[in-house]
């Protein structure tokens, strides 16, 4: 199995854990990720609103790179560069008019839109095409004391659907249980984090993020996984500030879903970037994968 | 062009509707061009053709001009074409020595400039005068009417349809489904508006049925074949065997009490799955027939063969048959009324209202059983978690009004889901709120009783539920369902703990709805409810002569609206019985057998089966009876040999023709 | 509390050149379908912070209340988290109804001054413009700057813990040859795009 | 191009839909252009393709096929095989030399006046973008070239054969 790559900006800084434990896992199940050479940015929500034709040109130079070295399938583990890049797939495709623009401003840049590659997302490729049973065979450490509140987010299942439902997604959970954890109901599993408002608006975001800490708690998870580098920042990073503003102890440690397979799998918590999630230090799963501990 | 060795003489008729054609066509410019065609012998106007002194001017020319073929340029052949036959009829000539052309609908109507109004009707008139020479006279054909009628599904719609005709003195087939008649209706507690109780209503009719001797009711059976056309149309009924006799059986109920099943176990259909049934059941007690079934899914006997099978033996009818089998009766009727009725919304296809996910969210239809008082519970409204509601919400436009789901409106749940509303207020003396869009109550008493539970203090709020979710804010939430909606006449978000949720779920197709279409031949709507004849004129008829709809199968209405529709569809029925014959318009198609090649490529075409190959000769035939006249296999046949009267070839071609050789 | 304010709306007051170009960006075709029946807000996590639910904003879109709809903070509100759009019974995309009007709101600069949301808008278009990529910290700290520079030392502290953590990357990252991106956004047929870049 | 070209349409429409929308469309007092001559057929399954072939041929610009939306034809499935046939024949068209956007099909219910005033009045928009087509005054065009070979042929035939005859002399 082999993919092209779209790692998207966040990675790069404050996601870098997401790239780190999706290379880490990606290797361990023999999947090959051949990075887009040169890709730019793919507009994320901030573009979009400025201005659309631009957003979409933008983010269709990378498709169009892709295709240029003979990618059929892309995909990438950030939901929102995942979301941009099939909306610029679908629009270019619904209408003409835009299709005829964007293709006609990356001619200009020399670059040729033929609509053949297929954007996909991390987690689709994790359980549709590596599938369940092979995740399964590579668990060392199954998880039984995790449970599990299974955070999507909301651009993963949002506006398209391609590969998970949209009110009660299961992948995460499915996925969750193949590691041997036990996934909790969880209302809000697809109930929005604030996304980029946390850095313009976080008095409300923050209030966003305490409903999803403080309903996963509630449910009794001792665990949030998420898929997208926003989502988990959200959650991760402003735990303490979200506990003395609305005085509730909601705090629960947060990581990747890749973050978990990797444990699973008995891979060092440092190569999965653990260390790097501020909930990390609290979390039960850090003393039980404490090298030490693993190795012994 | 010769006619039985005569000259062909058209008369050309010019109609001014009043101002209608002659406002905006120059009828004399139209009436003098005609004058000029070949083989037209007279060309006239006149103020209105369609009154009696129109027609009585062509019943005088025929006979003093000695006309054989007549144009009439006027409106809209579906409005008069009939008339004008008729007077070709009344002066003693075929009635299909006629061709009629739309100038009005087609014409002045609907189009502003004069002279190319004009010419257009000029070119619409030199095709008529040149089509209607290849008209040839034809017959009307006419069959006896098989004077008995068969009704599909026994809810209220067949129930009452059943009833209608059999009480003229007609002979009645009624097949339904389930193991008792009874329909939808039969699970309902109280109707609205007048909320008196279903059953009362009911059950004497479905008792009626039974006794009537000119209905035979066969249920727990299924239509399976249909061939013929109306007047006479063959059935076959597949009778699934219930593995009791009913003659026999009297509805004691001692097989049930000796099974050996002590407790009921498994879900009972008629209730939803609220309550359970046993093996051998009967649906519920006022069922008719009011005769046990035994389920061969469920029963030891059938499924490990080792029951003791005490319910053969405590009944001194000797009525159970363990060796009973499949029967398929065969039958000839005059007409069909299918009434098959309607499913309910899956509540499932929409998650975020929680059903299947959530204990305490019910669909409505689970609802009418729990405050019905011959349901799982007694009447006592309890959720499925055991505490009595404090709190309901009842959200309407599950499944309607959605493009995702279904589009349409379902008609019926806003007047259900406050008559719900308030049966479940005088239950449990809750909080009820209503969700709803648009609250549709159009009909006698419905605005009022509306008004009524308004003043009974139901909370009404517009705007349609986002989620229903158990996530929760504030300590009153804890422990309740969450209903969030924006509440659009004050423009708030709300938040809305409830016990209880009810889905008003909206009305579907019934299962098997297209089998049903396909085995009739009828059409349906793209929802997949059936097509009547027209929307407004003929809302029992379909597009099959002899077949007639009533209730939901034809789409979303109420127990009033099905009653009346049912029994128009029964007085159609009896009229066609009643005038013993049927008469069909002469457009079938024919095969020509010299040319017929015998290449079978039209028989597979025909969707009325009317083709069939006769193997002797190694030539396709048509059955004149079957065809419908659409002429689908005169456009395939390869070797032209296919006829359709009416619209043959030539007579199109001619048409084709001319209205392009304008110069 | 002054009474003199008249809230009755006089036809006049309707621009129904405001719906008209609305409807013309692709994906906010079906906003007349609309039936008003609040899905949309009821799904929508920020409602409850917003002034007008985004279910009003469709109508007085509709009817032409530009000046109204300019002036809400709902379509700052708005984090595209789809959920309106996927729940909509008419399939009204109104996340994307939403991007147009920040677009429109954009480009007339008919905008509460110093508001974040626009701003970061702005930079991230000026970063990907220079770099074609985004260096998130780059971006939060110009935010700060231009909205609220005191924020900045409330936010040490996670500054810091992130820094200690290596996930604050100061490289500022690039594609080979930005020039290449500029490129595609000067396509001479792209209209707005100009406007915006004049900010 | 003149300026005052007006396309020729032929149009068949299937009794129970289309041709009851225009009877609607008329009621309704709607305007649309006045270029189509409507033949009413029971059902569009009974448009032979011949019969689009002869219209194009004696000097229609367009065609026009109107039905009942697919499920509700009123003989069940005539619509599908007019569509059926419809894809071949704006193939077999295209082959002709006749632009394929002259040849249009659509499922017009008995209550779609307006869509009737529509679809007519873009098809007549369209056409005429194009130029005439006006086959028959091709036909007369190719039969006079046909004609010039055949005597020219005949000349050299005549010529050949009265050398002949002078050589044998």
């Amino acid at each position: 199995m082999r993919y092209h790559y779209f790692p998207g900006c966040s990675v790069l800084g404050t996601g870098r854990a997401c790239e780190e434990s999706t290379q880490a896992v990606i290797r361990e199940l023999g999947v090959e990720l051949k990075e887009i050479d040169d890709w730019n940015c793919c507009g994320a929500t901030a573009y979009m609103s400025v201005d659309e034709h631009n957003a979409l040109a933008l983010a269709a130079r990378n498709l169009a790179l892709a295709e240029k070295e003979g990618a059929t399938q892309m995909t990438t583990p950030c939901s929102g560069c995942y979301l941009v890049l099939n909306k610029t797939k679908h629009y270019i495709e619904e209408y003409p008019a835009v299709g005829n623009r964007v293709k006609g401003s990356l001619r200009k840049a020399g670059l040729n839109y033929q609509g053949t590659v297929r954007v996909r997302h991390m987690l689709d490729i994790f359980v549709h095409d590596v599938g369940l049973d092979e995740i399964k065979k590579h668990v060392k450490f199954p998880l039984k004391d995790v449970k599990v509140a299974a955070y999507y987010g909301c651009q993963t299942v949002r506006p398209y659907k391609d590969f998970d439902q949209q009110h009660f997604p299961t992948k995460i959970d499915e996925l969750c249980e193949a590691l041997g954890a036990r996934s909790v109901h969880f209302p809000l599993k697809t109930r929005c984090c604030g996304g980029s408002q946390m850095g313009t608006l976080p008095s409300v975001a923050q209030r966003l993020v305490f409903a999803i800490l403080r309903e996963a708690k509630r449910q009794g998870a001792n665990l949030i996984v998420s898929v997208c580098p926003l989502c988990h920042f959200n959650l991760d990073s402003y735990q303490p500030e979200i506990v003395r503003r609305f005085g509730e102890d909601v705090s629960i440690p947060c990581m990747y879903y890749t973050q978990l397979m990797g444990l699973a799998f008995g891979i060092d918590p440092k190569t999965l970037g653990l260390q790097r999630n501020l909930t990390w230090d609290r979390c039960a799963l850090r003393k039980q994968f404490a090298p030490a501990a693993v190795g012994a | 062009m010769e006619n039985n060795g005569k000259e062909v003489r058209i008369g050309v008729y010019i109609c001014h509707c009043g101002l209608n054609i002659a406002g905006t066509i120059d009828v004399k410019a139209v009436c003098d061009y005609a004058q000029t065609l070949p083989h037209v012998a007279l060309a006239r106007t006149y103020k209105y053709m369609c009154s009696d002194p129109g027609q009585e001017m062509i019943i005088a020319d025929i006979a003093e001009h000695g006309l054989n073929r007549i144009v009439v340029a006027a409106c809209s052949p579906n409005l008069h074409e009939a008339t004008f036959r008729g007077a070709l009829q009344r002066a003693g000539l075929n009635p299909y020595y006629f061709q009629m052309v739309n100038i009005r609908e087609h014409g002045s109507w609907v189009h502003e400039d004069r002279k190319a109004a004009t010419e257009k009707a000029k070119d619409q008139v030199r095709a008529a005068v040149a089509r209607v020479q290849y008209h040839k006279p034809l017959e009307r054909k006419r069959f006896a009417v098989d004077q008995s009628v068969l009704v599909v599904g026994g809810g209220i719609a067949g129930i009452t349809a059943a009833l209608e005709i059999a009480n003229s003195g007609k002979h009645v087939y009624l097949v339904e489904r389930e193991p008792s008649i009874g329909g939808h209706m039969a699970k309902y507690d109280k109707t609205f508006p007048t909320l008196d109780c279903a059953a009362c209503i009911l059950t004497p009719k479905m008792s009626e049925v039974r006794e009537h001797p000119n209905i035979t009711l066969w249920t727990y059976s299924e239509v399976q074949e249909v061939a013929g056309h109306v007047g006479k149309f063959q059935v076959k009924v597949r009778r699934k065997p219930r593995y009791i006799d009913e003659e026999l059986c009297v509805g004691c109920m001692e097989c049930v009490s000796a099974c050996v099943y002590k407790e009921p176990k498994f879900e009972d259909e008629f209730n939803e799955g609220l309550g359970k049934r046993k093996p051998i059941f009967m649906p519920f007690p006022q069922a008719v027939p009011p005769v046990v079934t035994i389920d061969p899914e469920t029963c030891l006997k059938f499924k490990t063969g080792k029951c003791k099978s005490p319910c053969a033996t405590v009944c001194d009818r000797k009525a159970v048959d363990f060796s009973q089998t499949e029967r398929i009766e065969e039958i000839e009727v005059g007409a069909v009324i299918i009434a098959t009725g309607f499913k309910t919304f899956d509540a499932t296809r929409l998650p975020l209202y929680g059903y299947g996910i959530y204990a305490n969210v019910y669909t409505s239809l689970e609802v009418e059983r729990l405050v019905n008082s011959s349901g799982p519970t007694g009447g006592e409204i309890v959720c499925r978690n055991g505490r009595k509601p404090k709190s309901i919400g009842i959200i309407h436009c599950v499944g309607s009004r959605d493009k995702k789901t279904n589009r349409w409106c379902s008609r019926v749940c806003c007047m259900y889901s406050l008559k719900l509303a308030h049966l479940l207020r005088e239950h449990t003396g809750a909080d009820v709120y209503q969700f709803y869009i648009d609250m549709r109550c159009p009909g006698k008493g419905y605005d009022e009783f509306y008004e009524r539970l308004l003043d009974e203090g139901i909370q009404m709020i517009r705007g349609r539920a986002a989620e229903v979710t158990d996530w929760t804010m504030t300590p009153e939430e804890e422990g309740k369902l969450v209903i969030r909606v924006e509440d659009t006449l004050s423009a708030y978000v709300r938040r809305i703990p409830v016990d209880m949720v009810v889905l008003s779920v909206g009305l579907e197709p019934a299962a098997g709805a297209d089998e049903v279409r396909r085995m009739f031949n009828i059409s349906c709507s793209k929802e997949g409810f059936f097509l009547e004849k027209h929307p407004k004129l003929a809302p029992v008829e379909t597009a099959t002569a002899g077949v007639f709809i009533a209730g939901c199968c034809q789409g979303p209405k109420d127990i009033p609206d099905t009653v009346a529709q049912a029994g128009a569809a029964a007085a159609h029925a009896i009229a066609l019985l009643d005038k013993g014959f049927v008469e069909i318009e002469p457009n079938t198609a024919y095969i020509n057998p010299d040319h017929c090649s015998g290449c079978k490529s039209c028989i597979p075409l025909c969707p009325y089966h009317a083709i069939s190959f006769d193997e002797q000769l190694k030539k396709a035939r048509i059955d004149e009876a079957l065809c419908a006249g659409c002429g689908t296999c005169v456009a395939a046949c390869p070797s032209g040999s296919i006829i359709q009267n009416l619209f043959e070839d030539d007579q199109i071609f001619s048409e084709i023709d001319e209205v392009l050789s304008h110069v | 509390m002054d009474v003199t304010t008249r809230h009755i709306k006089y036809q006049a007051d309707c621009d129904p050149s405001f719906p008209a170009a609305i409807k013309k960006i692709p994906g906010c075709e079906k906003l007349d379908s609309c039936i008003q029946c609040g899905t949309c807000s009821g799904v929508c996590p920020l409602s409850i912070y917003m002034d007008m639910t985004p279910r009003r904003v469709m109508n007085l879109v509709r009817y032409g209340f530009k000046k109204e709809v300019m002036a809400s903070n709902t379509i700052w509100l708005c984090s595209s988290c789809y959920a309106c759009t996927v729940e909509c019974p008419r399939e009204i995309k109104v996340t994307d109804i939403m991007y147009a009007l920040k677009q429109m709101a954009i480009r007339e600069k008919a905008y509460p001054r110093r508001f974040a949301m626009v701003v970061l808008a702005n930079e991230f278009y000026k970063m990907v413009r220079s770099r074609g990529r985004v260096n998130e910290i780059h971006l939060v700290t110009r935010l700060n700057l231009l909205t609220n520079p005191l924020k900045m030392l409330g936010m040490a502290r996670l500054g810091i813990e992130l820094i200690r953590r290596g996930r604050f990357s100061l490289r500022p990252e690039s594609v080979r040859d930005p020039q290449r991106i500029r490129e595609i956004m000067e396509y001479p047929e792209n209209g707005n795009g100009k406007e915006a870049r004049t900010q | 191009m003149s300026e005052t070209y007006e396309p020729k349409i032929v149009a068949f429409f299937c009794n129970w839909c289309t041709y009851a929308a225009a009877d609607l469309a008329g009621v309704s007092r709607m305007k649309y252009a006045p270029n189509l001559r409507t033949i009413r057929v029971m059902c569009s399954g009974r448009v032979d393709p011949q019969f689009v072939l002869e219209a194009f041929a004696r000097g229609a610009d367009g065609v026009l096929i109107g039905g009942c939306h697919p499920g509700d034809c009123h003989y069940i499935s005539g619509n599908y095989k007019c569509l059926r046939r419809f894809k071949l024949l704006k193939r077999v068209v295209e082959q002709m030399g006749i632009e394929p956007d002259r040849l249009r099909l659509e499922w017009i219910s008995a209550s779609e006046g307006d869509k009737l005033r529509q679809v007519v009045n873009e098809f007549v928009a369209k056409l005429r973008e194009l130029p005439p087509l006006n086959l028959p005054q091709r036909f007369v065009e190719w039969d006079k070239e046909v004609a010039e070979l055949h005597n020219m042929v005949a000349a050299a035939e005549e010529q050949q054969k009265s050398e002949e005859v002078t050589s044998h002399a």
